[in-house]
């Protein structure tokens, strides 16, 4: 059968995100496949060498769309080990929520995005139906629906809004009461499980290959390698919750790894509901006029548990105004380029556009 | 003969306007599974007249006379529906080879346009929807030999009285394995969700449809239109036991195409593999024994 | 996790006795950083590699254009002891030549090849560092560079919006600041109860 | 009482005549080409899904050019982004329109200072619908959607007719700001 060269391209249903996938094809199996990513690049880092301190602010969220809040935090826990400067505890605790917020948002969105590929419609509007509703409560605290500019260096930009615990609370409810309804919509449905078990699987010696972090390694590691446990940042240490893990990863596993993470996220951000103390939240990280802050010289790489996996902020500052260099270490860098060359071929053309979905690739993310 | 052909464009076109305002109420109703309200009741009549208001790109003759064909193709096998059991436009040529014979008449000039139009994801989505049609057909014929057998006559409408005779006794009662077989076999054809791997948008960007745009593609979306009311009102005559007014009919026709519907709203898509092999494996099984026991045994409730 | 302090001690008297350490910095807990000679560093890698810290988490490159020298750093991590390893290494500017570390880390292909592109460093070892990756046709200077103007790039390839200048010039207007003040002890006296 | 003269209708004024008709039926059912080309395309799951609901306004997102009338840029367009968008929108059948979202599209936004970002879309292809804001928000993109009807009805989107006319102006700035439209990897001989 001769070979057909296949686009899974940048203008296609089942490609969430702009990068573009390039498939030989024969029958319905593919052979070989590469990501051609670049699409979305815009000269990130050298921008951040142009802004300011304070300016960079702005520009960090729109690294990744879909998960802004990791990158505001990976920025402000870098700045603040250059400056070993303490954040007060509130400040601590109103990040974990915020954190918390974001990565229950992904899930429901990644989890809904299962939907397209598997032709469940359904799944996804009520997904983003909820997802929706964490957007207007990121809208009552920070202003903005997707890009928040909230956590800062120094702590976050302003207090909670009054009475914003009452929505967070009844949301958990509502999300809590209709898991077992979205278990049995999505990873219970007999089609969607005929779909997603035993595809795109991801041995554990290609994990350490490739250094793919997240539910990724954690599903076929089988150890619960979770920055959050590890590394414990921003008062993690001080809040139950466990990682759940896996030893075969295929679609069904890490699909399911999510939906464990998302009760995990719903406990997590009722216990600092509970635990938060009163107080300031925001410590100014310099004297005089915000534009001219200055940052001690030095190299910091400060890593956060995104929802994909590990996202790190390497920065470099000479003592300047601005950054000297900003380096981005994406999530989905290797489990997205290097990965596709490895788990792609060999499986149904069909399950080429559940890999964006299982495996959480922002492709903003690849190429900055 | 020129009334009879009159009024068999006459029945085309009621079934198309039926098929549009049906598949419109029932986007509402799949919308209101989804949590969301739907688009107007008439939604799919814009559709259509917006695409063939439309300026269109042409692949070659082929591409413009395979849709022609599948049109053509696809209006004649509908003025052969019988509506009801004496509102037929041909007196006894609703046979239902007829039927089987010229869809295939339909698909053929849908399958040669759209691999005319040499883009690689039209001639795959092109193979999937004869290997899925493959598929769906051998249980459904084999049910429906059973109730021809049983019913003796081969034509649509004598079915269709034969179960209004007996007591209003629907072959999908008296049949329970046949009708479950229809049913599996009617959202096969209809290209229902979790067999509707050949319009699979998130992999070959909505299959043979893909180099389609404004008039063709109206023109198709029309042909859809009168190839789902022939498949479901022959479903209706065979297994719902026909209707005495068109009202009832409408009715049964209603009732049939939601609840189709409403089941394919909450499944997802197979791949094609899983789909062959899901046909042929109950939906056969079932059929198989269904035949054996509605003829040789002669037990039919 | 909880003895990671000594994990810092552990590793830095590991690696500090086994190999010629230009500078080494903590810088907290969970990271420490060695500046190494260019040569040491795929030893060093490798060493790490056996002794748990399996995934590089991160590869790029600095242009310190004063002193004329790219500086090049290695991230790796181990999952187990949970300590950041930056191993950073200078190399000269005009040109940057680096063994790539693909038979130690594989995937670092895409990163060197990123770096090649937005830097120009040569990699030798990592087979398609030539191939571009992310920019398409490009014609200036690797962009990440320090002398690489993006704002000049921009203002002469890409026509910008020109906003035409109206505006009203407000300068040399009698003050408002008396009516200002008025208003405002007229709000205060009439929330205290005083008449309009 | 005037006698309505019964006036015969030239060619034109017929065809003026079938134009608006399909005008109402292009502007009732508007179909959106599923293609995310930029971070605003974040606000569109929300638009399309239970949450704001688009289809309400006929509006549906579809998988090819061919099928689409609205071409959505949302967000900032990077060069490499550019081609393939060249590409899609020679693709769509006509009449099509383009919405651009974001202010990337207006005037290169945050990113107006970038190597790799164009200031401003309408260099380039033809623009019927500007939606302002960085990461404008669902109510403003569905606001956006309801604009484009207006214009339609109102006979002013004809931005498609703006491409055929001033197509050397538009190639120019193309391949200015391009250097070179065609794609040239081993998968576009």
């Amino acid at each position: 059968m001769k070979e057909m060269k296949l686009f899974l391209g940048p203008q296609h249903p089942g490609m969430h995100g702009n990068a573009s996938v390039h498939m030989y094809v024969d029958g319905d199996i593919i052979k070989k496949s590469f990501l051609l990513p670049g699409m979305l690049h815009r000269g990130f880092e050298k921008g951040m060498e142009r802004h300011s301190w304070i300016n960079n602010i702005s520009l960090i969220p729109r690294v990744c769309v879909v998960e802004p809040d990791i990158n505001e935090m990976a920025f402000a826990m870098g700045v603040e080990k250059l400056l070993h400067l303490e954040i007060p505890e509130r400040a601590h605790y109103i990040r974990m929520i915020i954190l918390e917020l974001a990565r229950l948002s992904i899930h429901l969105m990644a989890y809904g995005g299962l939907g397209s590929p598997t032709g469940l419609y359904t799944l996804m509007y009520h997904a983003h139906a909820d997802r929706n509703t964490i957007l207007n409560i990121f809208e009552k605290i920070t202003g903005h629906r997707v890009y928040h500019m909230y956590i800062v260096p120094g702590g976050v930009r302003k207090d909670l809004p009054q009475g914003i615990e009452k929505d967070i609370h009844s949301f958990l409810d509502d999300l809590e009461s209709r898991y077992e309804e979205y278990r049995d919509l999505g990873i219970n449905n007999p089609t969607v499980l005929a779909r997603i078990t035993d595809t795109i699987m991801l041995p554990a010696e290609v994990v350490w290959e490739l250094g793919v972090t997240g539910i990724g390694m954690r599903s076929a590691v089988n150890k619960a390698y979770d920055l959050r446990k590890v590394m414990p940042y921003a008062r993690y240490d001080q809040i139950e919750f466990d990682v759940p893990i896996a030893g075969y990863s295929d679609a069904k596993t890490r699909v399911d790894c999510k939906l464990q993470e998302v009760v995990q996220s719903i406990g997590i951000i009722r216990q600092c509901l509970a635990k938060m103390p009163e107080g300031d939240v925001k410590v100014p990280i310099g004297r005089g006029q915000s534009m001219r802050w200055t940052v001690p010289s030095g190299h910091v790489y400060s890593a956060v548990e995104s929802s994909r996996g590990e996202f790190g902020y390497y920065i470099v500052s000479d003592g300047g105004t601005h950054p000297y260099r900003i380096g981005v270490r994406g999530a989905s860098y290797p489990q997205g380029l290097l990965g596709i060359e490895k788990y792609l071929p060999g499986t149904r053309l069909d399950d080429a556009a559940l890999w964006v979905d299982t495996m959480g690739v922002c492709s903003p993310e690849i190429d900055r | 003969m020129i009334l009879n052909i009159l009024f068999g464009v006459g029945v085309a076109f009621f079934g198309f306007v039926l098929q549009t305002t049906v598949a419109g109420v029932n986007r509402k109703v799949v919308a209101r599974v989804q949590k969301r309200y739907g688009p107007k009741w008439y939604q799919e009549f814009l559709d259509i007249f917006k695409l063939l208001s439309k300026r269109a790109t042409t692949h070659g003759w082929i591409f413009d006379f395979g849709v022609i064909m599948a049109l053509g193709g696809i209006i004649g096998t509908a003025m052969f529906m019988p509506i009801t059991s004496d509102l037929v436009a041909f007196e006894n040529f609703d046979n239902f080879f007829i039927f089987v014979y010229l869809i295939a008449v339909g698909m053929l000039g849908m399958a040669m346009s759209a691999s005319g139009s040499g883009n690689p994801l039209a001639s795959i989505g092109v193979m999937r929807a004869l290997t899925t049609m493959l598929a769906y057909e051998v249980p459904f014929m084999i049910v429906v030999i059973t109730i021809i057998k049983l019913t003796g006559t081969s034509s649509v409408s004598g079915i269709a009285e034969f179960q209004q005779l007996a007591g209003n006794n629907w072959f999908m009662i008296a049949l329970p394995l046949g009708g479950i077989v229809g049913v599996m076999s009617l959202m096969g054809m209809l290209g229902k969700k979790p067999f509707e791997t050949y319009i699979a948008p998130a992999e070959i960007a909505s299959g043979p449809m893909v180099e389609y745009g404004g008039k063709q593609l109206g023109m198709l979306f029309i042909m859809h239109e009168i190839t789902v009311f022939i498949e479901v009102s022959l479903f209706v005559h065979l297994f719902l036991g026909g209707a005495e007014n068109i009202l009832l009919f409408i009715v049964k026709y209603f009732l049939v195409y939601t609840a189709l519907n409403i089941i394919s709203s909450v499944y997802g898509r197979f791949k094609i593999d899983q789909v062959v092999l899901f046909f042929y494996k109950w939906p056969l099984i079932m059929a198989v024994t269904q035949a054996f026991i509605a003829i040789y045994l002669g037990w039919v409730i | 996790m909880t003895n990671s302090m000594n994990n810092v001690e552990f590793i830095s008297n590991l690696v500090e006795n086994s190999y010629k350490i230009v500078k080494k910095e903590v810088v907290d807990q969970y990271q420490v950083s060695f500046v190494v000679e260019k040569e040491d560093v795929h030893s060093l890698l490798s060493f790490l590699k056996t002794n748990g810290w399996k995934q590089l988490s991160y590869l790029s490159a600095i242009d310190w254009i004063d002193d004329n020298k790219f500086e090049l750093v290695y991230i790796v991590f181990n999952w187990d002891k949970p300590v950041y390893i930056q191993i950073r290494t200078l190399i000269d500017r005009d040109n940057p030549v680096m063994n790539s570390i693909l038979p130690v880390f594989p995937g670092c292909k895409y990163y060197e090849r990123e770096a090649h592109e937005f830097f120009g460093i040569k990699f030798p070892g990592n087979p398609d560092f030539e191939k571009q990756l992310i920019l398409e046709n490009w014609d200036d200077m690797p962009p990440l560079r320090k002398d690489f103007d993006p704002r000049a790039y921009s203002d002469s390839k890409f026509a910008k919006r020109e906003y035409t200048e109206d505006f009203v010039n407000l300068n040399g207007q009698k003050s408002k600041q008396k009516e200002r003040e008025l208003q405002k002890e007229n709000i205060i006296k009439v929330r205290n109860g005083g008449k309009k | 009482m005037l006698s309505t003269k019964f006036t015969v209708m030239t060619k034109e004024d017929v065809d003026r005549k079938w134009w608006e008709i399909g005008d109402f039926f292009r502007r009732n059912s508007l179909w959106m080409l599923m293609y995310c080309t930029g971070c605003c395309a974040i606000e569109l799951p929300p638009a399309m899904t239970s949450a704001y609901d688009m289809e309400r306004l006929g509006m549906g997102p579809m998988a090819t050019p061919r099928q689409a009338d609205i071409l959505l840029v949302s967000g900032y367009l990077s060069l490499k982004t550019l081609r393939r968008l060249i590409y899609t929108y020679e693709q769509m059948s006509e009449p099509k329109y383009v919405v651009g979202l974001g202010s990337c599209t207006i005037n290169g936004g945050i990113y107006h200072d970038s190597h790799a970002v164009i200031n401003q879309l309408n260099q380039y292809i033809p623009v019927d619908v500007y939606v302002a804001g960085c990461m404008p928000n669902t109510e403003a993109v569905m606001n956006g959607f309801v604009d484009l009807m207006g214009l339609i009805k109102t006979k002013k989107a004809n931005g498609w007719k703006d491409y055929h006319e001033r197509n050397e102006w538009y190639k120019a700035n193309q391949k200015f700001a391009l250097g070179e439209v065609k794609i040239h990897d081993e998968f576009h001989e």
